[in-house]
């Protein structure tokens, strides 16, 4: 029981240290994982062959879609960059105290917001992009608002609600894309339209940094990882982190300790909205990708995202090495299906991993806690960093 | 055609409607009252939807299918509280994880198997079936359905009644309490994702044998989150859930005859309309009093 | 400890009920247990002391499975047995009455007594059988009320009622008297003094009160960092004796004896420093807290109506009553948690908008809360953070927090309020009670305040902490500070105050000087009757 | 858009990598990009287990594919929005193909341009909505034909009936599902002036459940053809069907064979039966990029409707119907525009 890393005088010194000291159970955590990871792609192998794949030739897809060369890389940063938003923000608001589940239906909001502005706003020019990232950000922190709202005023559960908003953001947007007068694509000829909005013009699409087939960086990872690093500075380092974890820690305390902790609630709600709202602005206007709004435009970004940042234990830094291995999984997962494996095995698979990135390191923790038969708190603070090790 | 057979036809295709979700709402109630949001209860339906059609084409009996429905439900409940009630994975991770998992199993399950379709008999009660308007949609059912007349009071009695359901509703509300007191917090919780498992499964088998003998892809279609918003709806209270059910089952019925009928009415409206009614529900009633207040909150002892 | 001491051990009056051998249990570098060895016998009411942190609850967690030891035996009459659970402490017949987390506030009586059996739910049956406990032992409660309708007595009869009716041969009760009136408490000791002399029963009593342990054990053991230190017979120790062997060193039981139970032996409490005893505030000095017509309406009840008080600077004000008579709900107000209906409060003359938040810390209001764990502190943030939670404004610069002068200023105030902490990182919840209580009083008095409000400021304090505590107040006051001393401790309020104000139901029913206050006169006062 | 100049041309890995010598690589022959196999990909937006319309164009390919010996590579359920990515991701797998499974994947198009895609050909099916790229090959059918055609087939078993109502069920109320009730009404109604057409919206093409009820309502309503004009629920909703005696159509495909359920129309329009035709001019070496091959209803094999059943006098009047069209001896879509709402 040695968990705290010798002393180190300074606090900032001592909290690196923290960070890339693997811990005392970090090896049984990594051999926990590497066990799980092997048992998921045992399962996953099995699968396969059911179909008459071949195991190997999966995984070496799943590789070469991911990060064998830098057109695999391009398109895992590519998935990363909103999925890294989302979690961002998942941070912010589970720092506070209050779950929020709705990423999904916010990422939506973002994109119909951003959408609306690129399509029907007469404005050129770089500022677009601007107008369009701004008014994402502000209408899904407004939505996630709503539920702040709705807490606030009738105490209604912020868990549920943000995910009953989901499913209302899911119609809001099938139907901004079925209205001619709001989004829908204009028709050409007698051709039949479809739900979904017309691409975006060229000055609203982020820009990237080098270009396909090279490694191209697309300006939403950047934003992405400003975003996380200034979250994470935020929190830790700062008086309004500093009020955030009071608040999600013991409101009460923090509202005896002067914190407007209405304000600052609602404001962590809106603020975790903004930033799926900004995913879906980042989707939306990916320099790679189809640029229009469409129901589908989400592709459980959302809810990934929200894996990505309780997987990190909120934590904004180590939510980007997850943010970058679903990234992998997602585009790894779409090179797989391309080399014939059904798409939905395909999902499965990638559920599989998921669980074996989640489970070990809690079961590492359980063991140790059995071990030494302590079933107290302690252990559970304990065992949190060492989790989140393993996973980084 | 006369009102009352419109009304009786709408009263039966709502009846068919509500089933499903009635007996995964009394699953998901009684997981809720232990304290687990279970979003899982998309994958219960959804896997035992599949499992039931496989079964009953396997073996060619339709209650075979249900039955086998509901040991999918349970597996699925099973793995759910193992994960978030053993291990501490959090609850929501494993809910969407098998959300995706048991979706894609079982549409990848589907293209590479063909089943014969199969449907549970239709009871139909004499006498009672001639009672004028509600008689048809109420007493000629399939059988699985007279199994909601015993679902229902034996949810209710062992959550309000048994001892079971006592240290369940502790469980829910203050689980250090409840440790302190002697009961093993997380065992109950599993055993509740159990039953709702089991009944959830009960639901999504009823589906597919019951209602319509064969599994296509995500069949269920999002049927698990209405549940969950009637749950909500009904403000943890068994009664009104099923209201909420009842009521979301006669929308839709409605929503689907009302064309025949001459009627249109906005489509998109009528997909939110069960999210938004149990917005509307927390909203208009005080219905934070009513909810179990460690609902998705994990147990960890010593932990306040 | 010493042969003497070990002499004065007297045959024990019968096998021991329970027996505890080489107990230890280690939290880290903590050692919460020490080998200890502990018989409790039945018919006995054994008294269980030690300093905040010396490992009482740990002890008796252990022994309820709650805590699993890292090594020892325990043993039931002479046979060692295995306490994973709880379920198996039950089952061996050891029951306890735990201070928190025990009852579900969403059930009713019968509900929550029932709790932990087995078997068909019989609810005619329950409720008979708590009505049958109840009138065994003389605690009346309506099986049918739901427990959060209910007061903090009334609860702690629940509990007892819950632990008694499954028949344990041994009782253990942790703390129980913290939250009682001293009318509870004593109806508390009468059903103990019952359950162990009719009954047979062994009873562990776990209580920083002096005077009750005295009163009512049979025999004490006193702990000091997890070992036990001290063994006896009561009637064969003395208060300053117990609280000399808890703490280490001779304590003046002074007035610190009052928060103990104990008034001290010559009576006439009088003032402890002469320097703060002015009797009333001087004329011409305004006060430094003006409460005027203060009403607070909760569900359509009026838990304060028109209370006005005022406490001049360099003065303690005692507001003594008995718990559910409104001073919780005072403190809530003075801590920003509750907003009056009606009525204002003024610091050093001018009016605090209260429903700005932090409005009344911005305007030189310190405030002790009643509920530490609740309000006054963060238990999963370290100590430094705790300590400078309410000035974060004072250690950041450009926008960023410090955490070079964060923990320059947490360790000054560490070492000037000798907070114990293995470092100013460690979080507050692995503190023992006492010092999370110091860390809320430096942080309270480091910002320099006009007014402080100390509500139960001793509540589950040691006698060396109380110690502490009571002459930081006096100090505090002799410093020009106005302090509200908010107690149900009527022997705290006599030897802090100068002034004792006494509500009941909500209403100012009288203000004393100490000189005047006399037991009768604050009697009837508490019951509501102008004196 | 990224130029595909030589230099990077030069660069893509996976693209040129294989055994490729020189620039033979155009559309002489199956093979492509000469790796000594042919290698078809297939993405489709929709279930391709759906038993209809999305099914029968991977069922189309693999059919073709086995008897030529050649490798399918399918994937379904593809978001549009991963369509481009879908898109490349084949072309790394050196594909000889990419078939578009329905033009709401058009998105993808842009990857034909790309070095990755450099040796392969695209096949593309649209509704006249996709601007003609030099890359791809486009196949263009105009809904209006088939749909009025169906309209026409099912007015015709109305009044054979001696009906006046028919009905549609679909599943969310979007603008290819709306514009199918049209052109279906106005087909009625050539026939029936007075016919009245009930739409219901399940909302989603794959609950069964929904679409099963929403058959039921109409059965009781007295409507005696119904077409489910649907995905996954197609199957369910028919058989129910079935069993009240209502007349049915297929969305898509011919399923005259089909026994349960028994469909007694079959509107051929799926993008498998155009799907086939390409497939074989490829086969032959013949298919050629940045053309358009337009399917006209009486002129072309498909788009067509068939009767399942044996009426020689319906039948006889439905083929007239789809050879005037044919021969232009009418506007469908001024038809559909007068009668269809
Ligand atoms: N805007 C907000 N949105 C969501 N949660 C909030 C918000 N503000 C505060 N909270 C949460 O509310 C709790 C305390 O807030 P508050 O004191 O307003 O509750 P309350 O006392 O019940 O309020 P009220 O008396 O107005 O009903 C904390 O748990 C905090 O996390
Ligand atoms: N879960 C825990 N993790 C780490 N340390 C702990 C834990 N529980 C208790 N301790 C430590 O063990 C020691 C004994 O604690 P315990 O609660 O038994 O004291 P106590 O005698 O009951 O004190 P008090 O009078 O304040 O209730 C303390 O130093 C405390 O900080
Ligand atoms: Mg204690
Ligand atoms: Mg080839």
């Amino acid at each position: 029981m040695t968990a705290s890393s010798p002393a180190v005088p300074s606090g900032t010194g001592r909290r690196l240290l923290r960070h890339l000291n693997p811990g005392p159970y970090g090896w049984q955590t990594t051999a926990a994982t590497v066990l799980a990871l092997l048992v998921a792609l045992a399962l996953s192998s099995a699968l396969i062959a059911i179909t008459g794949g071949s195991p190997a030739a999966s995984v070496q897809a799943l590789f070469q879609g991911s990060m064998a060369d830098w057109t695999a890389w391009t398109s895992t940063l590519l998935y990363m960059a909103p999925l890294l938003l989302v979690a961002v923000g998942a941070c912010v608001s589970a720092r506070s105290g209050l779950f929020n589940i709705g990423q999904e239906g916010q990422v939506l909001i973002g994109a119909l917001a951003a959408a609306w502005v690129g399509l029907r706003l007469a404005i050129t020019g770089p500022v677009l992009l601007v107008v369009m990232l701004a008014a994402a950000a502000l209408a899904a922190g407004a939505w996630a608002g709503l539920s702040s709202l709705m807490y606030r005023l009738r105490g209604v559960n912020v868990v549920v609600s943000t995910m009953l908003m989901t499913f209302v953001a899911q119609q809001v947007v099938a139907y901004a894309v079925n209205m001619p007068w709001l989004l829908q694509e204009s028709r050409v000829g007698n051709a039949p339209v479809s739900p979904q909005s017309n691409p975006l013009p060229p000055s609203g699409l982020l820009g990237s940094f080098g270009e396909y087939p090279d490694l191209q960086i697309n300006g939403g990872l950047i934003l992405a990882v400003v975003a996380a690093v200034l979250v994470a500075v935020a929190i830790t380092r700062t008086p309004w982190g500093f009020r955030l974890t009071m608040l999600g820690r013991n409101p009460l305390a923090a509202k005896h300790a002067g914190v407007r902790v209405n304000a600052l609630g609602g404001a962590a709600l809106a603020i975790s909205g903004a930033l799926a709202g900004l995913a879906g602005a980042v989707l939306l206007a990916s320099p790679v990708g189809v640029n229009r709004l469409q129901p589908g435009i989400a592709m459980n970004i959302g809810w990934d995202g929200l894996l990505v940042a309780l997987v990190a234990r909120n934590r904004p830094l180590a939510a980007m090495p997850v943010a970058l291995l679903f990234g992998v999984l997602r585009s790894g997962g779409g090179f797989l299906a391309a080399t014939g494996v059904p798409s939905f095995l395909v999902d499965v698979v990638k559920a599989l991993l998921v669980l074996a990135f989640v489970a070990p390191p809690v079961v590492v923790a359980l063991v140790r806690r059995r071990r030494s038969s302590d079933r107290t708190a302690g252990s559970r603070r304990e065992a949190t960093p060492v989790a989140e090790e393993a996973i980084a | 055609m006369s009102a009352a057979d419109d009304i009786s036809t709408i009263l039966s295709s709502g009846i068919r409607l509500t089933v499903p979700l009635a007996f995964a709402a009394c699953g998901e109630y009684l997981a809720e009252r232990a304290g687990t949001m279970n979003i899982s209860l998309e994958a219960m339906m959804l896997g035992a939807a599949f499992g039931s059609v496989a079964t009953a084409s396997a073996t060619g009996s339709a209650t075979t299918g249900l039955v086998a429905g509901v040991l999918i439900g349970l597996l699925i409940g099973f793995v759910h509280g193992n994960l978030a009630h053993r291990l501490e994975v959090n609850t929501f991770v494993v809910g969407l994880v098998l959300n995706a998992l048991v979706l894609g199993l079982t549409s990848f399950l589907i293209t590479i198997s063909s089943f014969d379709s199969h449907q549970v008999s239709q009871v139909s009660v004499p006498w009672l079936r001639d009672i004028p308007l509600i008689g048809h949609p109420l007493f000629v059912e399939r059988w699985p359905v007279y199994l909601l007349i015993l679902v229902i009071p034996l949810t209710w009695w062992l959550v309000e009644r048994s001892r079971w359901g006592l240290e369940l509703r502790a469980v829910g509300e203050q689980p250090q309490a409840a440790d302190v007191t002697g009961i093993h917090v997380n065992l109950r919780r599993r055993q509740a994702l159990l039953w709702c498992g089991a009944l959830a499964g009960l639901g999504g088998a009823y589906l597919a044998v019951g209602e319509v003998g064969s599994f296509n892809q995500n069949m269920t279609a999002g049927r698990g989150y209405i549940v969950i918003a009637a749950v909500i709806f009904g403000a943890w209270r068994l009664g009104r859930t099923l209201l909420g059910c009842v009521l979301f089952g006669l929308a839709d019925a409605m929503r689907l005859a009302l064309p025949a009928l001459g009627l249109t009415l906005n489509s998109q409206l009528l997909v939110v309309a069960p999210y938004l009614l149990a917005l509307l529900a927390m909203l208009v009633f005080a219905t934070r009093n009513r909810e179990p207040k460690a609902l998705g909150q994990p147990f960890v002892r010593g932990s306040t | 400890m010493t042969d003497d001491e070990r002499a004065r051990e007297l045959t024990p009056p019968s096998a021991p009920a329970l027996r505890l051998r080489g107990i230890s249990k280690r939290y880290g570098p903590v050692v919460a247990s020490d080998n200890v060895d502990l018989d409790v016998h039945h018919g006995e009411i054994h008294g269980l002391l030690g300093e905040n942190g010396a490992g009482k609850s740990t002890l008796m967690k252990i022994l309820l499975g709650l805590v699993q030891r890292d090594s020892g035996t325990i043993m039931r009459g002479e046979t060692p047995v295995d306490v994973h659970n709880p379920q198996a402490a039950v089952a061996l017949g050891i029951g306890m009455v735990h201070q928190h987390f025990s009852l579900i506030d969403a059930l009713t009586v019968w509900e929550n007594v029932i709790l932990g059996d087995t078997g068909k739910i019989d609810r005619a049956a329950a409720c008979r059988q708590v009505e049958e406990v109840s009138r065994r032992y003389g605690l009346p409660i309506d099986p049918t009320a739901r427990v959060d309708r209910l007061s903090a007595g009334e609860r702690q009869r629940v509990e007892l009622i819950k632990c008694l009716r499954r028949d344990p041969s041994v009782l253990i009760l942790d703390e129980p008297t913290s939250v009682l009136t001293q009318a509870e408490s004593a109806e508390l000791f009468t059903v103990l003094r019952h359950v162990v002399r009719a009954e047979n029963r062994a009873v562990i009593l776990i209580s920083h009160k002096l005077a009750e342990i005295t009163a009512a054990t049979d025999r004490v053991t006193v702990l000091r960092k997890g070992k036990v230190v001290f063994h006896s017979e009561t009637s064969a120790t003395t208060p300053p004796e117990l609280a000399r062997q808890m703490v280490g060193r001779d304590v003046s039981l002074r007035a610190e004896g009052a928060a103990l139970g104990m008034l001290p032996v010559d009576g006439a409490p009088a003032p402890a420093d002469p320097g703060t005893g002015t009797d009333a505030a001087a004329p011409g000095t305004a006060p430094a807290l003006r409460l005027r017509d203060l009403t607070v309406t909760i569900d359509g009840v009026a838990v304060l109506s028109d209370l006005s008080l005022d406490v001049a600077p360099g003065e303690i004000v005692g507001l003594y009553g008995v718990e559910g008579n409104g001073q919780s709900t005072l403190g809530d107000l003075l801590s920003g948690l509750v907003l009056p209906t009606s009525g204002t409060v003024e610091l050093a003359g001018r009016p605090v908008e209260l429903d700005r938040p932090g409005a009344l810390h911005r305007a030189g209001l310190g405030i002790i809360p009643e509920d530490r764990h609740s309000s006054g502190v963060v238990l999963d943030m370290s100590v430094a953070e705790n300590l400078v939670m309410k000035s974060i404004g004072d250690v950041s610069g450009r926008g960023f927090i410090s955490r070079r002068r964060m923990h320059a200023i947490a360790r000054r105030l560490a070492a000037e309020f000798n907070i114990v902490t293995p470092s100013m990182d460690t979080p507050v919840r692995s503190l023992s009670g006492g010092n999370q209580q110091r860390v809320v009083l430096a942080r309270e008095l480091s910002a320099g305040p006009g007014v402080l409000i100390a509500a139960q400021p001793t509540h589950g304090l040691d006698v060396g902490a109380i110690e502490d505590m009571y002459q930081r107040l006096r100090d505090a006051a002799s410093g020009g500070v106005a302090v509200l001393l908010i107690s149900t401790e009527l022997e705290e309020v006599m030897a802090l105050a100068s002034r004792i104000a006494v509500i009941s139901s909500g209403r100012i029913t009288g203000v004393l000087s100490t000189g005047e206050a006399t037991a009768e006169r604050l009697g009837m006062l508490v019951g509501g009757v102008a004196a | 858009g990224c130029a595909s100049n030589d230099a990077t041309a030069a660069k893509a890995p996976a693209a040129t990598a294989g055994s490729t010598s020189g620039g033979g690589t155009q559309a002489g022959q199956p093979d492509v990009n000469g790796d000594g196999k042919v290698v078809i990909g297939v993405l489709s937006p929709g279930d391709i287990n759906d038993g209809g319309y999305y099914q029968s164009f991977v069922d189309t390919a693999e059919k073709y594919a086995t008897s030529q010996g050649w490798t399918l590579i399918k994937r379904g359920s593809v978001n549009t929005s991963e369509a481009l990515s879908a898109a490349r991701a084949l072309c790394q797998q050196k594909v000889d193909m990419v078939a578009l499974g329905a033009s709401e994947l058009r998105d993808a198009i842009p990857a034909s341009e790309e070095p990755v895609c450099a040796n392969t050909a695209w096949y593309v099916p649209s509704a006249d909505n996709i601007p003609q790229t030099p890359k791809i090959m486009l196949s263009v059918d105009d809904a209006n034909q088939s749909l009025l055609a169906a309209g026409y087939a099912a007015g015709l078993l109305l009044q054979e009936r001696g009906d006046t109502k028919a009905g549609f069920i679909t599943g969310p109320e979007v603008d290819f599902t709306t514009s199918a009730v049209r052109a279906y009404r106005a087909g009625i109604r050539l026939v029936i002036p007075d016919a009245k057409v009930v739409t219901t919206f399940t909302g989603d093409l794959n609950d069964s459940a929904k679409a099963k009820e929403a058959m039921q309502a109409q059965i009781s309503q007295g409507v005696k053809v119904v077409y489910p004009y649907l995905g996954g629920a197609t199957n369910a909703a028919t058989e129910l069907a079935n069993a009240n005696d209502v007349y049915t159509l297929t969305p898509g495909t011919d399923q005259c064979a089909s026994t349960k359920p028994k469909f007694d129309v079959s509107v051929l329009f799926s993008p498998g039966d155009y799907f086939a035709s390409a497939l074989e001019s490829f086969a032959a070496g013949k298919l050629q990029m940045g053309v358009k091959k337009v399917w006209q209803l009486g002129v072309d094999p498909y788009p067509t409707v068939k009767l399942c059943g044996d009426k020689p006098e319906v039948k006889e009047k439905l083929d007239a119907f789809i050879a005037d069209v044919g021969a232009n001896k009418f506007d469908p879509a001024a038809e559909v525009k007068r009668l269809g709402s």
